[in-house]
């Protein structure tokens, strides 16, 4: 059992001349709740991108559970169990909320290939998918077609997907993205319950969060790391404040 | 003082789903309101119904003492309206540069390229990768910074806090006062109420498609405990 | 009681046609008009042996599979006992086959490839206006005749155009000619400038164009717009009135052609003629005067077998010598109707008197050297 | 292989000359589409139809109006119909727009090719009936006619196919130049991707969709009277060409103009080669371009990446 | 799907069952429409179900057909036999077309099949088995499995009917399956549909494949049935033609691409004999149904009853 899940070695990426992410040495542990802040274009949704080879490194090598996947597939990689959201909220807007979670469970039952089988196979999902739609108090909706929520509830509904590939590790790009308070709250809350037994990446700007639930901060700015350590370390760290929190501090939002 | 924007029993439509039940509201030239509300509130369908980008909508729209409810929406942008939507809409085939230029000048007055370059270094760097290849937050920049080109006095900002460092928050909370100051009148649709409360003259609480509550800035004390209720502050 | 001697109480003539594309205007509307104006001139009251003619005409839009589907439906539902013009080779030799196999009659005026009364020859088929053969004789031999022997081919890149080419090729070197290249074209093309240059480049007396409609048209008027037409002489191998019509004279002048038909040969050929263009304004083509001639044929031959049925017709028509005026001959074992054709030259504009009065009639070509010897055919039917 | 020893140089560059010729026709038709593609993202199926009807309207301006009108001596000549005919096409584009397209563009593109498509076969459909299928001649006009001997390439060329040359760049080109150099043209492909929004900005994006597809079609028209006295005048005479057209855009990159107008003059000499080379070949070699094209650069050679 | 349907579809197959019992529609031309409607329903499990819009199907119908036609005629192969290699001809070719051209989305996947499907034309004009534009004429029907002689039309329209059954039930099937779920989820959200694991490119492959199967089976029987394959199989009218039908008919429903043929193939049949007319009575046709009932014929009525209740 390897202690650190994750491991970026000079991790770089570089878009014509202009690079996005360049040296970056992550490291995730176990169980762990580790946040990835900084400023707008620092490189933080880049980095998720390369992690999930959704993007192709420049340089660097990325080690999950001490194995190199820096050549692996993006499906192959999300298989091992590394499973990201999207900054911009990704659902299957014309399927019903349900169904939406069931494309993802579905895998478990490796018949996605049967164009032989019937539908109705799939209905033995039903109550795992109820039960993870619940989590994020969406089971009012379970039959509604998705693409008439209101913007929060489909981050929300995003996250019951993610969950439902039981991740290994889990990559949140601004889950709190365009909600609401007591939805900021229950997501919040949320994630933390998930993160037992599971360890979790996220980017996120809304410092309420991080500074309630991160047990590990990344700080980066151009590409870089700035600083790296708990919430206390980095918000009292002078470059980070100048760089990303601003002046009344990030805690001030 | 004139009245900017005169909002009155305004429906709306997005195909057969009814979702502005007679909204009324009213914001006189130079003063900064907000609309706030849950997710799915439908503040964003206000300020997409003022510009006609719903399928439908019935009611009274007055911009500048003009009647706009039939006007096709390009001509209620002449009218001196600016819109920074909910999803940013920057345009992918053109750069940074071009996204910032592309919209007319509809009135004198508007801030220089510069000058809005030194308002968001950022872009300046990216001003030549396209539109789409930018980072969310500098995405939400741009489509902030380019209707500051235009010299339109009314402005339509929905969540224009949604996914930027608190320091560039703290910078757009100072964009907008001087934008205040500078007389511009503002409609600002906000999660964020702490960056909101500070700004606006006046909070319209919006619920399931209806204006249910107006605190004044005078008020906010005494009506937190309300606010809360609603938004859960 | 007749009712056994005719398939269904009345005798049917299907004309099957390409209505609305390609070949439209050389056989099309035209030759619906041509078949109804045989019934009239066969009788008056519209009967054979006392039952009733029925004409039916169909769109094939020039696709094999779409008149096959139309010919089975024909003889099987409609009763339909005979299925005149199919232009296209492909159209005929499909409807030919499901003719064979429902028992039922063909007779072929627009399609022009040999095969159809050789290799591919069926015991219920006549092959009436024109055939390649013949169209390559004609030409061919008379032109070498007049010195010019060096060849080039534009030949449309599909089995017609090579058949035509191949014919072609044949008479020009039996009579002392030679080929000096040849030019594929995809089908269908519009722009022959490149081909063309290639002609002129390889220094050739004859351009001879192994290719149909459209394409010779086009052809055609690029070679004048080139002045090819005055230093090589330009030879369409398959042409028609209707083409030299809607290219007109000053492009068309000057050029060797074949037909089987022409209306202004004689007093019969006009007569019919004028009587055809008052309802279709436009002078017949040989396509259509063989739908003509092959209609009248048909129903002569049903009044002397005094039925309708396959066999009995086909023997009677065989066994007749066939002259209405337009054609003249008899048909052959092989179903190929041998009738004189005629080498044509289109006149100048000056020297066109009046509007259709395009060719001079420069020789005529005995029915024996214009069709193929039996000796040489492939034919089935054909015992040597 | 052997063939080229067959062709000498002169043979080549005149080869190469017709081939520009061709390559100005798709050239110009290309340019059309890539305009109506790019802002109104419909896959105009009519263009070829409408390319026809401008052949086809000249041609009518010059031997039937008299007849019509019953003014034996009003006749509409080449010069006059180059400036009417993509005018009266225009219009029609216009009314087309208008009262059809106009309501497709929230759809799926196929939903406007289908339209298009019908009115292809509608338009075809009645020139057929009308004229028949084998067409009408179209002279060139007096001071085009004839020939330039060209000795040292051992050809000699129409003066009229010289003309379509100079003609159809001129045109090209102009427009190029005022959609890429002016402010329009960022307005034209911003309207591409999101036409509500662009209003919202004060644009008044209607009335350039509907201008832009009558100028499309009136470039159709255009090109229809310039081909007319080169082509037989015949109803089909567009719809043989308009798959070659599309691959030319698509190859070029949908909705790049540039790129419409360099890869049809650019096809157009290929063609030209394939025909010499390897004739039997010339129908098929654009698809084989657009295939490795697509394969290699998605976009398209002038696309720009999504 | 619901009794109401289940109904439906029963009424349907009765009906088509009693066909040879009346000769106001003709037997060949039912043939002729069951073959377009399976290769419309094939084409339908790419465009309703998948979002690919393939702009090249008919290179797999034509080449299904060819193939069988050969191996019929020049071979003497038994029909089963024919169709048999005919599909497997066209599912390869179905995989080596479908693996180049679903690296590419939207028009450009279109664009891509167009040009494969047209070297595939190419090639049934060049090469010497193919007969030119005269096309492999007078294929034999054959005896089925070696017992039943299908030269009789009825013989022949059960047999046809059956395969469609076959085909039809089974992209049925396949819609409904956990792999149509999957495709549904490709086509709502790519990129998402990765990042849950899904290779999304063979899922496409896949169904591509299947597709095209399933078309040269529809082209086959068609060779069968007429008994000869041409140019016309292979030439992009057909490929378009099966757009037109699936659209017609209502992309996306199960039933449409089954009416769509029958109306397409209905007008080439029946307008056939007023020439030139018949074209500008399918263009109106278009264009009505394009502005009027977009979602097509089965797509309508669909959601009329959805308002209803
Ligand atoms: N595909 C691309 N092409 C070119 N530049 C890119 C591309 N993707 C990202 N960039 C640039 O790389 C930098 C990092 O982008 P990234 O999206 O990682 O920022 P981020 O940390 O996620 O910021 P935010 O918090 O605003 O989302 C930005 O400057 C962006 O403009
Ligand atoms: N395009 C659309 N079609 C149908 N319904 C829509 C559409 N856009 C929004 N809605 C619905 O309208 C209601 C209001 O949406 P709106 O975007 O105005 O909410 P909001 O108050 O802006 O909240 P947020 O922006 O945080 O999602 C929601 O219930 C949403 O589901
Ligand atoms: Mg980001
Ligand atoms: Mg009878």
């Amino acid at each position: 059992m390897q202690e650190k899940i994750l491991k970026t070695i000079g991790l770089g990426k570089s878009f014509k001349g202009f690079s996005a992410v360049s040296d970056v040495n992550l490291d995730v542990t176990r169980g762990t709740i580790h946040a990835l802040i900084g400023p707008n274009g620092a490189g933080k949704t880049t980095c998720f991108n390369l992690l999930t080879k959704f993007l192709e490194p420049s340089s660097g090598q990325i080690l999950f559970n001490g194995i190199d996947i820096t050549k692996e597939a993006p499906a192959q990689i999300a298989r091992r169990g590394v499973i990201r959201s999207f900054q911009i909220s990704a659902v299957f807007p014309h399927l019903t909320v349900l169904e939406n979670v069931r494309v993802a469970l579905q895998r478990g039952l490796g018949t996605e290939f049967h164009f032989w089988k019937s539908g109705d196979s799939l209905n033995v999902l039903n109550d795992r998918a109820l039960a993870l739609l619940h989590e994020v108090g969406l089971e009012s909706f379970a039959n509604e077609d998705t693409m008439n929520l209101a913007y929060g509830r489909k981050r929300a509904l995003e996250i019951a997907t993610t969950l439902a590939m039981e991740p290994e590790l889990m990559l949140l790009d601004e889950p709190t993205q365009g909600m609401g308070h007591e939805d900021v709250e229950r997501v919040t809350e949320l994630i933390d319950r998930v993160a037992k037994g599971r360890t979790i990446l996220m980017v996120e700007h809304n410092m309420k969060v991080v500074s309630s639930i991160a047990d590990r901060i990344t700080v980066l700015q151009r590409g870089s790391v700035l600083a790296e350590g708990s919430y206390t370390e980095v918000s009292n760290n002078p470059l980070v404040v100048e760089a990303y929190m601003g002046s009344h501090g990030g805690d001030a939002l | 003082m004139t009245m900017a924007l005169e909002v009155k029993n305004l429906e709306s439509w997005y195909g057969e789903s009814h979702i502005l039940h007679g909204v009324n509201f009213a914001v006189r030239d130079g003063e900064v309101v907000t609309l706030l509300g849950r997710n799915g509130a439908g503040r964003s369908t206000i300020l997409k119904t003022i510009l006609g980008l719903t399928s439908k909508r019935t009611g009274s729209i007055e911009i500048y003492a003009t009647e706009t409810i039939a006007m096709p929406t390009y001509r209620i942008a002449r009218l001196g309206v600016g819109f920074c939507p909910e999803e940013r809409g920057i345009f992918a085939s053109l750069s940074t540069e071009e996204n910032l230029l592309l919209l007319p000048e509809i009135a004198s007055g508007g801030m220089g390229l510069d000058e809005i370059y030194e308002m968001f270094p950022n872009l300046y760097e990216r001003r030549n990768s396209p539109g789409t290849r930018l980072s969310g937050g500098e995405q939400q920049m741009l489509a902030m910074a380019r209707i500051l080109r235009t010299g339109a006095k009314l402005l339509l900002l929905d969540e224009i806090t949604e996914g930027l460092a608190p320091v560039i928050v703290q910078k757009l909370g100072e964009v907008v006062t001087s934008l205040r100051n500078k007389g511009f009148t503002i409609v600002l649709v906000e999660q964020n109420f702490r960056f909101a409360a500070p700004l606006a003259d006046r909070h319209y609480v919006v619920e399931h498609g209806n204006v249910v509550e107006v605190v004044q800035q005078s008020e906010l004390a005494e009506k937190a405990a309300l606010l809360n209720e609603y938004l859960g502050v | 009681q007749a009712g056994s001697k005719v398939s269904g109480d009345v005798v049917k003539i299907g004309v099957l046609t390409d209505l609305s594309s390609t070949y439209s205007d050389l056989a099309g509307p035209g030759a619906v008009i041509a078949a109804k104006m045989a019934i009239a001139d066969f009788s008056k009251d519209g009967t054979v042996i006392g039952k009733k003619i029925e004409l039916v005409s169909a769109d094939h839009q020039n696709k094999a599979d779409i008149a096959a589907n139309k010919a089975r439906e024909w003889y099987d539902k409609d009763g339909v006992d005979v299925i005149v013009e199919l232009v296209s080779t492909n159209v005929a030799l499909a409807v030919m086959e499901v003719a064979e196999q429902k028992n039922k009659i063909t007779l072929v005026s627009g399609a022009g490839s040999l095969p159809i009364t050789n290799e591919k020859c069926t015991a219920n088929n006549v092959h009436w206006a024109y055939d390649t053969y013949a169209l390559s004789n004609g030409t061919g031999k008379a032109v070498v005749k007049q010195g010019k022997k060096n060849w080039y081919f534009i030949t449309a890149d599909y089995a017609f155009g090579a058949a035509l080419e191949k014919d072609a090729t044949a008479v020009v070197t039996a009579n002392g000619g030679k080929v000096l290249g040849t030019s594929k074209h995809p089908f269908p093309n519009s722009d022959f400038s490149s081909y063309l240059l290639k002609a002129q480049a390889s220094g050739a007396d004859v351009v001879a164009l192994a290719n149909a409609g459209q394409d010779t048209i086009n052809t055609v008027k690029q070679a004048s717009e080139f002045g090819i037409n005055k230093k090589q002489t330009v030879v369409p191998l398959l042409m028609f009135i209707s083409d030299v019509h809607s290219l007109g004279l000053p492009a068309a002048q000057g050029m060797y052609l074949t037909e089987g038909f022409y209306w202004d040969k004689d007093d019969k050929t006009r007569a019919f003629s004028k009587r055809f263009i008052l309802q279709h304004k436009r002078m017949p083509t040989m396509v259509q005067a063989g739908v003509y001639s092959s209609v009248l044929a048909y129903l002569n031959a049903v009044q002397k077998a005094g039925t309708d049925d396959t066999q009995a017709v086909m023997k009677a028509l065989k066994s007749t010598n066939i002259d209405d005026g337009l054609f003249k001959g008899k048909i052959r074992a092989d179903g190929k109707f041998e009738h004189d054709m005629y080498l044509l030259e289109v006149k100048k504009p000056a020297d066109s008197k009046s509007p259709w009065d395009y060719y001079y009639v420069r020789a005529t070509i005995p029915a024996a050297e214009a069709t193929l010897p039996l000796s040489q055919s492939k034919c089935k039917l054909v015992n040597k | 292989m052997f063939e080229l020893l067959g062709i000498t140089p002169q043979g080549l560059v005149a080869q190469l000359l017709v081939g520009l010729i061709n390559g100005s026709f798709y050239a110009i038709l290309s340019l059309g589409l890539a305009i109506i593609f790019g802002l109104l993202n419909i896959i105009n199926f009519a263009h070829g139809a409408q390319y026809t009807m401008g052949a086809f309207i000249a041609w009518i301006g010059l031997t039937q109006i008299s007849q019509w009108l019953g003014f034996p001596d009003l006749t509409i000549n080449y010069w006059f119909a180059l400036i009417v005919v993509p005018l009266v096409l225009a219009g029609f584009g216009l009314i087309l727009e208008r009262t059809m397209l106009r309501r497709l563009y929230h759809l799926d593109h196929l939903y406007g090719l289908l339209l298009t498509f019908g009115l292809a076969l509608i338009i075809e459909g009645m020139f057929r009936h009308w004229y028949g299928i084998s067409g009408e001649s179209y002279p060139a006009p007096e001071l085009l006619q004839g020939a330039i001997p060209l000795e040292s390439i051992g050809i000699i060329l129409p003066k009229y196919r010289l003309w379509v040359v100079v003609i159809s760049l001129a045109v090209c080109f102009s427009t190029w130049y005022v959609i890429e150099r002016t402010k329009l043209g960022a307005y034209l492909r911003a309207g591409t991707e999101n036409p509500k929004l662009l209003q919202a900005f004060g644009i008044n994006v209607p009335l350039m969709i509907s201008l832009a597809y009558a100028y499309g079609v009136g470039l159709a028209g255009f090109a229809g009277v310039l081909a007319a006295p080169i082509f037989q005048v015949n109803p089909l005479m567009g719809s043989n060409l308009i798959i070659v057209v599309f691959a030319v855009v698509v190859i070029g990159g949908m909705g790049s103009i540039m790129g419409a107008i360099l890869t049809g003059l650019a096809l157009g000499l290929i063609e030209g080669l394939t025909k010499v080379f390897y004739p039997e070949a010339s129908g098929v070699v654009i698809f084989v371009i657009m295939a490795i094209v697509l394969l290699l650069r998605p976009a398209g050679l002038f696309g720009r990446e999504k | 799907m619901n009794s109401k349907t289940k109904l439906l579809y029963g009424v349907l197959v009765l009906i088509a069952l009693l066909l040879p019992f009346q000769d106001f529609i003709y037997l060949v031309f039912a043939m002729k429409v069951l073959c377009f409607a399976l290769f419309a329903c094939a084409f339908n499990l790419l465009l309703g179900f998948t979002g690919l819009l393939s702009f090249g199907h008919a290179a797999f119908f034509g080449t299904a057909a060819y193939i069988t036609a050969y191996f019929c005629k020049e071979a003497g192969l038994s029909p089963e036999l024919g169709i048999l290699f005919g599909v497997a001809g066209s599912g390869v070719l179905g995989f080596l077309i479908g693996s180049l051209a679903i690296r590419r989305q939207g028009i450009y996947f279109a664009m891509v099949t167009l040009a494969l499907s047209q070297m595939v034309y190419f090639l049934a004009v060049q090469l010497p088995y193919t007969g030119g534009e005269d096309g492999i004429q007078g294929v034999p029907r054959g005896m089925l499995f070696g017992l039943i002689d299908l030269k009789d039309d009825v013989a022949m329209y059960y047999f046809v009917l059956a395969v469609f059954l076959f085909g039809f039930a089974l992209i049925m099937r396949a819609v409904n399956s956990p792999f149509g779920q999957v495709l549904k989820a490709i086509r709502e959200n790519e990129p998402r549909a990765i990042s849950l694991g899904y290779d999304v490119d063979r899922f496409k492959l896949m169904s591509f494949v299947i597709s095209a199967a399933l078309s040269g089976l529809a082209g086959s029987m068609k060779s069968l049935v007429f008994q000869l394959a041409t140019l016309t199989d292979v030439h992009w009218h057909m490929s378009g033609e099966v757009v037109l039908m699936t659209l017609l008919g209502g992309m996306g429903t199960i039933l449409g691409p089954v009416v769509g043929a029958g109306i397409v193939v209905g007008l080439q049949n029946y307008l056939a004999n007023i020439g030139s007319w018949s074209t500008i009575a399918t263009g109106f046709i278009f264009v009505i149904c394009v502005l009027a009932f977009r979602r097509g014929v089965v797509g309508e009525i669909a959601a009329h009853f959805k308002n209803k209740n």
